[in-house]
């Protein structure tokens, strides 16, 4: 994971201010503006297949970024974050079932969370690497089996209804209106994320995820550190499992297992580990992936090609295999992830035609 | 009444647990030389499945031959995947890696189901005897074959990586890519071997559970089953992962019992190694028989 | 080379800022080492020298925390700190680099630096995250024109942006050195900050120690195998062989002792003899 | 006769020398030069030392010619590295220790998690001959510490590390050993040895030797030929005894400028002078 | 002009050994009435989703149906994504046929009695639910505890894995032994993967158990069998609908002989009515050879979308093919036939406040003679697999019933 620092030359600052900013030009900034602008008409014009892959790009997204600042920053991989992403949406459903506003049982349950979060990262105080992402699936197999039995606040297996989201009494549910609720989130938490990270516990992960020995010399206490990545990572799990819960409408254990806990993985892995809009791009690839697969594979049906090869069943298993192949296949192109691709492009645009 | 059920369950679960610790020691393999827990386990366990099924019913090959067959070409396919998939990859973040063994899962189990389809398929019957009793206990013959044929590649992995030169390597190649490179390891040679020991081992695992329960996808399930019972013994021990493979097998089986003669809770069976995994984990942040990191500066 | 006055008056009265009494470390068999005592003024520059696998490096570490003595204390600033975990130690005023390089190596040497000044830091995940609002970017930047200060210090302004496992051999002990010194700490612990350097960056070196050391008021322990460098900077030095502690004392008396010269420095050293006043050329 | 003929120097001048690095280039990452267009020859039996300051490219030149360079995201984009009238420039590593060149790596990275005899064991990976008990024989008695270490090579001292590592390269009987700073961490004691182990293994051994080191002094003093880098190139070279006569490498290599006494460390003035050769 | 409508199928994720028959039949019995005539002409646009059985694909596939496909109706698949998805279902006013039967589907009202949990009025399924179906297993075992003469109070026990779609009629079963005299044990729990499940049968055998309700999905349920049958546990099972078929008796081989299991349609493949002339031409569409055998689950595919074909032509009669239309469409007949499948789908009645499907259940016997290492088409032949009916048990049709 070489991650050169591409900064481009010619590219002065005054004050350290101005050095310490997010975005590194003032284009970038620009840029992302109008995104976010761009991103606030899109209901006005887009289908509602279109948002909804939005919105779930938006609250899955939420949730990986939580595990890529567990995993690509603090260096500690889980195999559980489905779970987590499954408790805020039952603590969400239930407590907007005790009359709990929806907007701050949303934000309430990401807070539950993040004390399970937490309970279940307490082993992080001693167990390291892969040891302790397996120690995570055992918190997938509990916490699965939890929401089973705990009838009074998942209802169980039948599940949990999960109330409409509500803003002073404005009815914020449909597709387009969720939509900027979800976007809202999405924001609010990419910039929190960037904020952290640089700034005095953000870097203290990092700096643990590279050498904790040292780390732990210079002052940093990695058992608080390392713990807390669990919060923060259940914190972001549990806020995007709650937009779900009320994006649905209900909330079943179903669904939330160690499969949808692999996926995030791979969305972290695809986007690349410790980049924040990474997470994003990452989500983006792994929602998209089966869509596209899937618009491939109803173009093929029935056409020529199946017809000459009798696949007809076959599309069916050749979709899931294009899937996997894909994931192989990017892997050994881009093994550091979009975001380190994106990098590279960056840099290459910025100092072209002097690339070297 | 009781106790003989306890006896029984016992019994049940070393039988088990044996079998856990052979797929365990083919997560330690890949790991050793690799660093890289090898998601895809599972289904080299259904492909080596399905294989030999496939040899029995197809062609009508004698269990023996057809067995051997199918180890074989899974040590062939174990190389092939390490060389078409894996090897591009070397010097490469081993998170990556382990992510593509999760795309090569996705991709195998579909193409199995295209090749083999969805419906769960019976071995014929192999054995002239279909169980055996031991202790009170009826156990599948199935079973027994796999506990001898796992004691003795258990004993084969155990001499391998503490004596042979190749076991070194291994152990150097984990340790990092590019030292070993630097000392002329072959780190494509090293991985390869090590898939396609891998890759054959699972596939004896596969063909026994095949035999006992017949050959689905849902097979793979086990190469996940088996994750509690290497942690549980050291990811890097070839011995921790017989030893976790036992413990999780017993665990099973006396949590099963606890919990219907006692608990009732429902489904202690399942989740009892991974309570028990935790507190191991408290106690002994290596599992049972792993190596320490070496914490020097 | 006599001390500077200051120093040597420094090194009389005052009592001490460290005191390490009777140390022992046993590995299993191994024993690193065995009852070790000595203290550190205030302002001194102390070095410790010996063999490979002496057990300087784990002296060190018992200084800062990473091993627990078998044996003995240590006092530092007054506070036995024998049982204190090493975080707690560098917020105490304990700051050190490693033998091997222990840079946070995907990090930017500026971040690098800036986790030195963790323990100097009150932003927390929340108002970290609310940056803007919480109060966190106006000590983040103070604490940048800090960082700043260190690294101007230490010459490395060119590569403040750069990821720190990128930097060749020498820079990055350098910014190793940058990141104990932005702690802030009292006492500072040098291992073998000049190995892999060449004669002009051990100058260049020497002087920021130096410099740390009389301007920066900070207190050193140094471990060096560059006799040159050992003999001319540092105020007293330290002996361990085997564990054990040799002699100890001003430079140029730990020079002439014979068991020093037989465990160490080879019997029929010319170079060494000449070390002082000139080096034989190859 | 054949000896003879082995013997007539200027025939030996001639032959091609052992290793030939012709004009190379090497990137980072795609976009960071590190080498531009450096050449260097190492002719058999020879130690050529290489020297230069921090950041000026050594390690990256000898992971050039191993062929580790690969395994860091580190690309040769132009030139040829030539061993034995072969070019080997995009070969792996492991097939280029096989044909007989070792790398020493710089911070010793020995496996820390086996035993010092399995550390030396892999040493003589490359090999089949039954010597190898008595070269770890040999490793032994050049470092007697490294025998009485029975637990894992982690936590070894640094400088038993670096011993180790000597150590390995010893047992992989290369002809070609490139060396990366063999000295650092070394007590002034086993520095000499150190050197005079690698004065030895080239006379008695005949292994060829590219020696990256600071101490220049020590380097000079047991090596043939010089070349001296600077931000990615050579600009000096010469056979030893010339650099070491050399008033620039004098002064800035080996402390000893303009012929006066050596300087002290203490007093030296934050604004001295400072070479570049660029 | 043609009639949208999506299809979700589950062909390659954990439940596709029953996914695959059933997401067949529909596919084939769609081609098929589009090559019939339609509905009252137009033709059925079908946009088929192989969705792995993982719930994020199933919504992503309803958005794009209601958002850009506008379909009016809905053939979907388990029980993880019709539940999520019946709250936009009824939003959207959008029928959905789905593969699960859980009961918590049956009530279109609310509330109809204090245990059923939500309204979903725009659910359908074909064949008796989960909850009934146990139910009926629990009348006959009681009939069949009877007739054996054994003394005693039987033993009831629910097995499964602690999921919602295995326990969704556990609480149904279990009240309804109790109130018939069974003993009710502690459920016993097992996974929905294949395993060893030796530990469970000892445990089965130890508590004495008589019948057994297997509530998984075929590929464990074959496990539990086997593991049942070498530790030589005496027990009757009963199976699930999607717990037992015939792939399911050949991979199990003599382990499934005698499991007693619900079967929606009122014959199997090589039975004799006059609807299986109907069901053999859809097959043909994609097996034109005619010997393929076709599992239980491909037949009741055949009904469920032979209903909402119907469903579909009342509402092109009366006001046109929407949502809300095809909703009514499907109240409005009496214990219903579709056409041409006279004796394969059962009589079935759907009203705006009960969407019970049926409440009479036939069960049948699993027999399987000799070894089964042979198509399953060669197996029905030779009559080494067989399903043999045991019994049609009509269940009171009560509110208190409804909804759970
Ligand atoms: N964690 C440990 N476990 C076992 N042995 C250790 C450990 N740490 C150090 N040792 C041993 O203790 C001895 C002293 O080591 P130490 O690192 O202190 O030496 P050193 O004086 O720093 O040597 P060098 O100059 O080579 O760095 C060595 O023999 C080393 O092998
Ligand atoms: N993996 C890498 N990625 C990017 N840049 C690198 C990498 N390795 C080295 N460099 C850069 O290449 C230049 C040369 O580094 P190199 O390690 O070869 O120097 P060196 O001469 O060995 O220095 P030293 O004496 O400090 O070891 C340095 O500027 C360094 O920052
Ligand atoms: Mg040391
Ligand atoms: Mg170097």
């Amino acid at each position: 994971m070489a991650l050169t620092s591409l900064r481009p030359c010619g590219d002065y600052r005054t004050s350290y201010k101005a050095d310490q900013t997010i975005f590194q030009t003032r284009l970038t900034l620009v840029f992302v503006i109008l995104a976010i602008a761009a991103l606030c008409c899109t209901p006005l014009f887009a289908s509602r297949y279109v948002l909804s892959l939005m919105i779930q790009i938006g609250y899955l997204g939420i949730a990986a970024l939580g595990l890529n600042i567990l995993v690509g920053f603090s260096g500690q991989i889980s195999i559980g974050h489905a779970v987590f992403f499954g408790f805020g949406g039952f603590a969400s459903a239930f407590l907007a079932d005790k009359g709990v506003p929806v907007p701050l049982a949303i934000v309430l349950a990401g807070l539950w969370t993040t004390v399970v979060g937490l309970i279940f990262g307490l082993p992080a105080a001693r167990v390291k690497g892969l040891y302790l992402a397996i120690a995570t699936l055992a918190a997938q197999f509990i916490l699965q089996d939890f929401f089973v039995r705990a009838e009074w606040f998942t209802g169980g297996t039948h599940g949990a209804i999960a109330a409409p989201f509500t803003l002073f009494g404005y009815d914020l549910s449909g597709d387009a209106r969720y939509f900027y609720v979800v976007l809202f989130f999405v924001v609010v938490g990419y910039i929190g994320a960037t904020n952290l990270m640089r700034s005095r516990d953000g870097r203290a992960l990092i700096a643990v995820r590279d050498h904790y020995l040292s780390a732990e010399m210079m002052g940093v206490n990695l058992t608080k550190y390392r713990t807390m990545a669990f919060g923060i990572s259940s914190f972001y799990a549990g806020i995007g499992g709650a937009l779900y819960a009320h994006y649905v409408g209900f909330m079943s254990v179903e669904g939330l297992d160690i499969l949808f806990s692999i996926q995030f993985l791979g969305m972290i892995i695809i986007g690349g580990l410790g980049s924040i809009m990474g997470s994003l791009m990452g989500t983006v690839f792994m929602v998209l992936l089966p869509e596209a697969t899937g618009w491939l594979a109803s173009a093929l049906q029935g056409s020529a090609i199946d017809q000459a090869l009798h696949l007809k069943d076959g599309i069916t298993y050749m979709r899931e295999m294009l899937i996997g192949l894909t994931i192989i296949l990017f892997l050994i192109f881009e093994p550091d992830g979009l975001a380190h691709r994106w990098r590279l492009i960056k840099a290459y645009w910025k100092l072209y035609p002097f690339s070297y | 009444m009781q106790s003989q059920l306890l006896l029984q369950l016992i019994i049940n679960g070393l039988i088990i647990g044996t079998l856990y610790g052979v797929v365990g020691m083919c997560f330690v393999l890949i790991y050793k030389a690799s660093q890289v827990v090898n998601f895809a386990q599972g289904e080299f366990l259904l492909i080596g499945a399905w294989t030999c099924w496939w040899l029995l019913t197809a062609w009508n090959i004698p269990f023996f031959w057809g067995f051997l067959i199918a180890v074989c070409f899974m040590m062939v396919f174990g190389i092939a995947v390490q060389m078409i998939v894996l090897r591009p990859l070397i010097g490469e973040p081993i998170i990556s890696v382990i992510m593509v063994t999760i795309g090569l899962s996705i991709f195998f189990q579909a193409l199995m189901k295209w090749m083999f389809g969805t419906f769960a398929q019976p071995f014929p019957p192999i054995f002239p005897v279909a169980q055996v009793n031991i202790l009170g206990l009826q156990v599948q013959t199935a079973y027994l074959m796999s506990t001898g044929v796992s004691l003795a590649i258990m004993a084969g992995f155990a001499w391998f990586f503490k004596y042979s030169r190749l076991g070194l390597a291994m152990r150097a190649t984990a340790f990092s890519q590019q030292v070993a490179q630097s000392l002329g390891i072959s780190v494509r040679q090293v991985f390869a071997l090590s898939w396609g020991i891998s890759a054959a081992v699972s596939a004896v695992a596969g063909v026994v559970v095949g035999i006992v329960n017949g050959v689905s996808s849902a097979l793979s399930y086990f190469g996940i089953k088996v994750f509690p019972a290497v942690i549980l013994g050291g990811l890097d021990s070839v011995f921790g992962a017989v030893v976790g493979g036992l413990i999780v097998g017993l665990l099973e089986n006396l949590g099963q019992y606890v919990d219907s003669q006692y608990l009732k809770w429902g489904n202690l069976y399942e989740i009892i190694p991974f309570y028990a995994l935790i507190i191991i984990l408290m106690i002994k942040p290596y599992g049972l028989f792993g190596t320490r990191d070496i914490e020097r500066v | 080379m006599s001390l500077p006055a200051a120093s040597a008056g420094a090194a009389t009265g005052v009592s001490a800022l460290l005191d390490v009494q009777n140390i022992s470390l046993r590995f299993g068999g191994l024993k690193a080492l065995s009852d070790v005592s000595f203290h550190v003024r205030p302002g001194e520059l102390f070095s410790i020298i010996g063999p490979n696998g002496a057990g300087k490096t784990s002296m060190l570490n018992c200084i800062s925390g990473r091993y627990t003595p078998s044996d003995g204390r240590v006092v530092f600033d007054g506070r036995d700190v024998t049982k204190l975990k090493p975080n707690r130690r560098a917020e105490i005023g304990i700051g050190r680099t490693f033998q091997n390089l222990a840079l946070f190596s995907h990090m930017s040497v500026l971040d690098n630096i800036m986790v030195g000044r963790h323990h100097l830091l009150k932003n927390n995940f929340f108002t970290g995250a609310l940056y803007w609002i919480g109060g966190a970017q106006k000590e983040e930047l103070e604490h940048r024109r800090k960082v700043e200060e260190v690294i101007d210090f230490l010459d490395i302004q060119h590569v403040r942006k750069a990821t720190a496992g990128t930097l060749s051999y020498g820079l990055r002990k350098r910014v190793e050195l940058a990141r104990a010194v932005a702690l802030e700490p009292k006492l500072i612990l040098l291992d073998e900050p000049m190995a892999g350097m060449n004669l002009e960056e051990k100058e260049d070196m020497a002087r920021y120690i130096v410099d740390l050391n009389e301007e920066w008021g900070m207190t050193i322990i140094m471990i060096e195998h560059d006799m040159g460098v050992v003999m001319d900077i540092s105020h007293r030095v330290m002996v361990l062989d085997f564990g054990r502690k040799l002699v100890e004392g001003e430079p140029a008396a730990v020079l002439a002792d014979p068991h020093v010269r037989k465990a160490y420095l080879g019997e029929e050293d010319l170079e060494i003899e000449e070390a002082a006043p000139a080096a034989v050329s190859a | 006769m054949a000896e003879a003929a082995l013997k007539f120097e200027p025939a030996a001048e001639t032959a091609p020398p052992l290793l030939s690095v012709d004009n190379i280039e090497v990137v980072y990452n795609d976009v960071i030069l590190v080498l531009r267009g450096l050449s260097l020859k190492v002719p058999k039996g020879q130690i050529v030392a290489l020297l230069g300051s921090n950041g000026a490219g050594k390690s990256t030149t000898l992971k050039a010619i191993s062929g580790l360079l690969r395994t860091e995201d580190g690309e040769i984009t132009r030139g040829d590295v030539t061993f034995m009238g072969e070019r080997i420039n995009g070969i792996e590593p492991d097939r280029i220790v096989r044909r007989g060149i070792f790398q020493v790596m710089e911070g010793r990275r020995i496996i820390a998690d086996m035993t010092c005899l399995e550390n030396l064991r892999l040493g003589a990976y490359t090999r089949r001959d039954n010597e190898v008990k008595s070269d770890i024989e040999r490793v032994y008695e050049y470092f007697p510490r490294l025998k009485e270490r029975t637990g894992l090579a982690g936590y070894l001292s640094g400088g038993e590390q670096q011993m180790l590592a000597i150590g390995r390269a010893i047992m992989s009987r290369p002809k070609l050993i490139l060396m990366d700073e063999p000295s650092m961490g070394l007590s002034p004691l086993l520095v000499k040895e150190v050197f005079s182990i690698i004065k030895k293994l080239n006379q008695d051994l005949g292994v060829t030797i590219l020696l990256v080191e600071q101490n220049a002094r020590v380097a000079l003093s047991v090596a043939d030929y010089g070349y001296i880098m600077e931000q990615g190139k050579i600009v000096l070279d010469g056979s030893a005894e010339m650099l070491a006569t050399n008033e620039d490498v004098k002064e800035f290599y080996l402390g000893q400028g303009g012929g006066e006494e050596r300087k002290s460390f203490k007093n030296l003035k934050s604004f001295k002078r400072r070479k570049r050769w660029l | 002009q043609s009639i949208n409508i999506g299809h979700l199928a589950d062909y390659s994720g954990g439940t596709s050994d029953v996914g695959q028959p059933y997401g067949q039949g529909i596919q084939d019995t769609i081609a098929w009435i589009n090559a019939n005539g339609g509905v009252n002409g137009k033709k059925i646009n079908s946009d088929f989703n192989e969705y792995g059985y993982q719930v994020p694909r199933a919504l992503a596939a309803f958005k794009k149906w209601v958002g850009t496909d506008k379909v009016v109706a809905i053939q979907g698949w388990g029980t993880a994504d019709t539940e999520a998805l019946v709250g936009m279902v009824t939003k959207e006013e959008i029928p959905y046929y789905s593969g699960s039967y859980s009961a918590s589907l049956t009530d279109p009202v609310g509330k109809v009695n204090a245990k059923s949990e939500r309204a979903a009025p725009f659910n359908f399924f074909y064949g008796p639910s989960y909850s009934d179906a146990a139910r009926a297993m629990v009348q006959w075992a009681a009939d069949d505890w009877k007739k054996k003469g054994k003394p005693g109070k039987p033993k009831w026990v629910h097995m499964g894995a602690n999921h919602p779609y295995p326990n969704s009629p556990k609480e149904a079963a279990a009240e309804y032994a109790k109130s018939l005299g069974f003993e009710v044990l502690d459920p016993i729990t097992f996974a929905l993967t294949p395993g060893d499940y030796t530990p469970q049968c000892l445990t089965l055998k130890q508590s004495g158990a008589n019948y057994a309700y297997l509530g998984n999905t075929a590929g464990s349920n074959i496990s539990v069998l086997k593991a049942c049958k070498t530790a030589g546990v005496d027990v009757q099972f009963l199976g699930n609908v999607w717990g037992m078929d015939e792939n399911a008796m050949k991979a199990a081989g003599e382990a499934a002989n005698g499991v007693v299991f619900p079967v929606r349609t009122a014959v199997t493949w090589n039975g004799s009515a006059p609807g299986l002339a109907t069901a053999k031409e859809i097959s043909k569409i994609s097996d034109p050879s005619g010997n393929a055998y076709r599992p239980v689950h491909y037949l009741s595919a055949i009904c469920t979308a032979l209903y909402m074909k119907e469903a579909m032509e009342w509402a092109d009669k009366n006001g046109g093919v929407t949502g809300v239309k095809i909703r009514d469409g499907m109240y409005q007949k009496k214990d219903w036939v579709p056409k041409g499948m006279d004796g394969v789908c059962n009589p079935s009645t759907w009203t705006a406040t009960d969407h019970r499907p049926t409440t009479r259940v036939d069960l049948y016997r699993s027999v399987v003679t000799g070894p089964t290492d042979a198509s399953v088409a060669d197996l029905v032949k030779s009559g080494a697999i067989k399903l043999e009916k045991v019994a049609t048990i009509d269940l009171p049709r009560k509110t208190e019933l409804q909804g759970w």
